[in-house]
């Protein structure tokens, strides 16, 4: 018989949770309050650019975007709970910014052997002189390692991208792109790639969700300099770039979930209707009930998925935590699902209204299902390991 | 994969030979602006225009109005005919009536209710689309607890004065007249206080204000009344009977209208195809997604679970296979058709996969971004004209006789 | 695009329900109150033979095995809604009786070319002389006409069959059976076996189902006559055999859910929690009309495949009733399952007691579910014709 | 596949060693009559007597009671230790302690709210198996509305006399003590006038009548009481504190103790293997179950759910992980988990598919036709303990803070 319990770590004790991580919980949850209220991603809607520059600077400074880097490129070398927890609280602020694909974009180059490589774009990328972004679809739903067909060829010293990547993370405004193509050696590289480049067409794309711009980029013959392809296997650091992105699109739609289930609370325990509090009613208290055991259920494996991201022991078993992110991602969409479909059922008439929060997060719930896998997708995955 | 075809009566065959023949000759091509899923959404002055003229042309040709006699500008009751024109008009995809609450709701209220020179006046406008309608039911206050409104009807010498705020009011912006529950006796309890009126919308002393869906889309409002003047035979029925009228409107928004449960159940066939369609055009993982197990299985459901809807339409045509539950059928229809219809929009979204990630407008996005569209707005029918909560009670009080909630 | 609406027959007007039908019911109906309420299906639990042949006369004298089987054989010559409306109340009294796998046998039996065939077997098994069975199943799941390991190999002029079929209904005391087996030419023929025989072991099975007895057949070279074959495509009588089987399982399942239904709502009107009837709570009344409006739905595809089995223009395209009788057998149990599920949950601490009558009906449920293919079983064939 | 190995502390590793030869030597035959799935069926004196002979053995072999202090017969409490013998117990698939509602529910109410003398007196008995407890708190009238029991004990010379009915008692019939809800003032209101005892069973008056299950197991009771006898110091607590320690009782049952997530979680991800297991050894429609898609999708949602339970319960143990909503996951432990209990045993029902029809004793039924018995007896935990629905009040209430159900 399969031994299951092997598939995936135990955590420690209490997730080794420090008041270090409760600090970033809460310097996050603060900042985020003050300058990101909701207000703040509808102010945006109809930006041009989709995010306010200032402010993805001063998140800068807090050093959101390295805080599991290592410090000698300016990163705070912290584990990845902090992460989970820093990402939690941006997924209930739904604040606007690049940082997704940033972090994303970081994490492919601090995985390259090139020590140059990281030594010149990540303190770039930390301290904001270059927005960097990481193009892991394609057309036709293709996304991921096994689904390039972006081809990379060698021409004169460097090396001509040609393609298309669609849905790139604020791929029109993004300073500087990671792109997998494959090589003539049929492998799978990664290409950094300066934006605006010749060869470079980029098409704003209409997102789902207006806090998450994206853009479709069209390379023809783009020039990329030999050096600029990271060093190391390139499909295993994509696959590891999709890991994280796993992992922190679970933390966001816990916290995304966490705000539904309080908007959906509040509004229940004020709405009269027949002379009481709706949420007195069975029908609309069951189903919040059931928000809260889905909600804590996924906080508990996005969580878990952040121990595993950071457990020593795991370290030449990359698929363990794999494994992790994609159960903390598949249920995390189940989760969001449910919660914005039954926050704006139980807000009524008022609830598929543009005023009403609860849209905004149900737009990021088909924006986060449609990214880096659905559940259906995670699970015929870990159906691979269950039934080895 | 063997096929069935459906063998109809002579003339019934030749009736739909014609309808297909002049819906391929009249249906309008496709305008430049984006069109609405449902007359929920009929926002701009130019999707109207485009709709009512579509409506009209129908009417025109003879083919709207088989359920309402000839004598109120009908075609004279044929329910087959009826679903035939249904049908075709679903399989050619044309364009939906514009007027559906007048030709659903208020039409056949006033067909039940109206007075010899109510029906006269109103139900021709209804079939030609001239005279367009809207629904003023839903107050800030009162959505679910719909008989605490307080919209008021004050007898004036000419008739009465309404004053009150209602909300979710489609197409009043385009509307003639409002189908308006008012308490014209506030010292009577919560129901017999109640009447039904047909109020003609303009008038002074009203305002409307438009509101935003969270797809982004119009085309519901807020109506204020400020103490705005009407005629006396605005009337429906008597003073404080407007809850049962008004229920029985609610009755026929929810399908129990004869012959709707057909024609919006073999809708969902059709859409259960299209999803299947979908499927088979769109890759995830390299496959198509109608290769995926779990997908087919989910979409087999949708389809077992439409194909139910339309044998359970063809059964309330039956009174002896209803006859213990008589009203199960006519009351459970909204609640069911409206559950399935935003799972098979979410299943829509699910099988794009990363392009469902694209929104209405872009011009990469499948079906122009109608699945994720639809999805949204599937809440304004498990919303809309009573809660899936508020069915359920009535389904469970008045079907199966289990003690009132309180 | 695929014409999905020409995949399943639409249904005459009012599904051509007359007032002969009604009386179908209505006699069935008031036949097993009076001689089959619950008590009867309770008393024979621990009977040997599982049924009772008295009863059984009685059921065969009112015609309800030959229902759809032409007047010349002692048939009554009516069209399958008459068996959908029957098989419904069956359902809901839970008559144990050999009924099943009679009706499978002689629909067998009817569909062999061979007049001699339907001339002897059907009029014995109409009157009662013969108590004949279906032996549709094999172990380890197999079961229809593609899974037949069951050996026929031809012998001094007759048959020899080796092999075991499983879940054999009324098997221990059947008389008859109708055998699938492949012969020495790879085709499936049905062959009709007297029983006991020699080279047949019995071994009555325990079934979930006490109303629903089964037993093993072993057979080691068990003889049957040359001309005890029935004549005709074997495996394509089989599989319009189970069509027939998936629509009367539907039924007896509407009517297994409608007294589901029937138990549990109206433990909700009179058992007091709090001062009040429980129905009166919505986490009650909720679930119970969820139960109403699948049943509803069940109940028009069961009536939908009772109207294909019997359009006659099908008579060519037995496929198009098959697909009907699947759809009804697969949402029948969803349905069924749900109402099993909630009627002993709602009926709290005396649900899952042995005198709470839900639990035969949650039986039956588990019974028929492992028969004939379940849900997932039926949508997979379907999925072939949807996605054709 | 890559696995992953837990790094332990040198001394809990001795520990799990030391524990897994223990009982690999240790462990008890399988017995020729048909073991019991659970505590809640524990039916035949042959069952009790081998259950009782196996927690009395673990028990000396000082692998018991690792959250008892030593004075009360523990062996001081060692969360960690606990859990290694719970693991290694479920993993050898060892025969569950038959004494569980004394070890989870009476004996932390016990060390909770007990006086000094009352833990000496009964605390290693419970460890020991020597005295068996059962539960008196529901009542044929009182079952979801448990404040509204009936029962009463009525001040005697020597104590009190019990008179009343309890029903759903699990193991009534070889208890020596049970923990009892009683009314000590019937005058005072539902809540304040309710008593906690821990009542001798041996004693006059007491009438116990078997029940038997949906599955045909018999393993709970009916308690009657003609005005049984009961000793003074047998109260818990003060008189009128009842319902405030029952309802720490009710929390220790739903698994909010001190470990208790962690260790029935760690046997759900066992399970969830168990049923991938059973999978790949069954096969339909001529492949192995396992190879199945659509079943693949549902066993890894079973498996992800049972992952996240741990999850949650190592959650537990962090309190600022908790902050918001402390009472969340010890709250809704028991309604997940016995949902989740549910839907497991009834997919391992489907996985067998045409077998699953085979009963408890068929020999050719897989594992003995413990699937669909689970399935049965899984409805005494959604229902036992506080059902479904009651807990999803009691979580809204407690927890979100949402206004009373009415």
């Amino acid at each position: 018989m399969q031994d299951v319990t092997s598939l995936i770590p135990p955590v420690p004790h209490a997730f080794g949770f420090t008041t270090e991580h409760a600090l970033t919980r809460q310097q996050a949850r603060r900042f985020l309050e003050e300058n990101s209220p909701r207000e703040h991603a509808r102010a945006l809607h109809d930006d041009r650019l989709g995010y306010d520059p200032a402010l993805y600077r001063r998140v800068l400074e807090l050093g959101w975007l390295g805080l599991t880097l290592p410090e000698s490129y300016g990163g705070a070398g912290l584990d990845h709970l902090h992460l989970m927890l820093l990402w939690e609280e941006l997924g209930r602020a739904l604040t606007p910014s690049p940082l997704f694909g940033a972090l994303l974009a970081t994490h492919a180059i601090s995985l390259s052997r090139h020590e140059a490589h990281r030594g010149r774009w990540l303190p770039e990328a930390l301290s904001g002189e270059l927005i960097p972004t990481f193009a892991f679809g394609e057309p036709k739903g293709a996304w991921g390692p096994r689904q390039v067909s972006c081809r990379a060829e060698p021409k004169d010293g460097a090396w001509q991208l040609t393609g298309v990547k669609a849905h790139v993370p604020f791929g029109a405004s993004a300073t500087l792109a990671v792109v997998p193509a494959v090589d003539h050696r049929g492998e799978v590289g990664l290409f950094v790639l300066d934006l605006p480049s010749a060869g470079v067409e980029r098409e704003p794309e209409l997102s789902v969700d207006s806090t998450r711009r994206s853009a479709r980029l069209v390379l023809s013959r783009a020039r990329v300099p030999h050096d600029r392809r990271l060093q190391g296997d390139g499909a295993r650091i994509f696959t590891q770039v999709c890991t994280l992105g796993y992992a922190v699109l679970a933390a966001e739609m816990v916290g995304a979930g966490e705000q539904v289930l309080e908007l959906t609370r509040s509004y229940a325990t004020t709405r009269e209707q027949f002379g009481r509090a709706i949420g007195s009613f069975q029908a609309v208290k069951h189903p919040i009930v059931n928000m809260l055991c889905q909600l804590e259920l996924a906080r508990s494996l996005s969580l878990g998925a952040g121990a595993a991201l950071s457990d020593s022991r795991l370290i030449d078993q990359p698929e363990v935590a794999e494994r992790a992110a994609r159960m903390a991602k598949a249920y995390g969409e189940q989760m969001l699902s449910h919660a914005v479909q039954k926050g704006v059922q139980l807000h009524g008439g008022f609830g598929f209204t543009w005023e009403c929060d609860v849209q905004l997060y149900f737009k990021r719930m088909l924006w986060t299902r449609a990214t880096l896998g659905d559940a259906t997708h995670h699970k015929a995955a870990l159906a691979a390991a269950l039934f080895a | 994969m063997s096929r069935y075809e459906p063998a109809e009566s002579e003339e019934l065959a030749a009736f739909r030979a014609e309808v297909k023949a002049w819906i391929a000759t009249n249906q309008p091509p496709k305008p430049s602006f984006k069109l609405p899923l449902s007359f929920l959404e009929v926002e701009s002055e130019e999707q109207f225009r485009y709709l009512r003229a579509w409506q009209r042309k129908v009417y025109e040709a003879g083919y709207l109005g088989f359920d309402v006699p000839k004598e109120y500008g009908g075609q004279g009751v044929s329910l087959d005919k009826h679903r035939v024109v249904a049908q075709e008009l679903a399989r050619a995809r044309a364009p939906f009536m514009v007027n559906l609450i007048a030709l659903q709701w208020a039409g056949p209220t006033i067909l039940a209710f109206g007075t010899e020179e109510q029906k006269q006046r109103f139900l021709p406008g209804i079939l030609s689309a001239d005279d367009i309608w809207c629904q003023g039911f839903s107050e800030p206050g009162s959505g679910s607890d719909l008989a605490s409104l307080r919209a008021v009807a004050v007898p004036s010498e000419d008739g009465y004065r309404v004053t009150g705020h209602k909300v979710w009011t489609t197409l009043a912006h385009f509307a003639k007249f409002m189908i308006l529950m008012a308490r014209t006796d506030p010292a009577a309890g919560k129901y017999a206080g109640i009447s039904y009126f047909l109020f003609p919308m303009d008038t002074p002393g009203v305002t409307i204000q438009p509101l935003v869906k969270m797809s982004g889309e119009g085309g519901f409002n807020q109506v204020i009344f400020d103490e705005a003047p009407m005629p006396k035979d605005a009337l429906l029925g008597a003073e404080g009977e407007g809850w049962n009228i008004a229920m029985a409107t609610l009755m026929f928004e929810r399908g129990a209208g004869e012959g709707v449960g057909r024609e919006r159940a073999a809708g969902f066939v059709e859409r259960a195809g299209a999803l299947a369609a979908l499927a088979a055009s769109t890759t995830r993982d390299g496959r198509p997604v109608s290769e995926d197990p779990v997908f087919r299985d989910r979409a087999v459901q949708a389809w077992i679970e439409a194909q139910a809807m339309a044998l359970a339409a063809a059964r309330s045509e039956a009174p002896a296979l209803n006859a213990e539950r008589p009203m199960a059928l006519p009351l459970m229809n909204k609640l069911v058709m409206s559950e399935w219809a935003q799972r098979l929009a979410e299943l829509g979204c699910e099988v794009l996969g990363p392009e469902a990630a694209l929104w209405v407008g872009d011009p990469h996005a499948p079906d122009d971004g109608d699945w994720p569209r639809a999805f949204m707005n599937s809440f304004g029918m498990t919303i809309g004209g009573g809660t899936s909560e508020i069915l359920r009670n009535i389904i469970g009080e008045r079907v199966l006789g289990l003690p009132k909630s309180k």
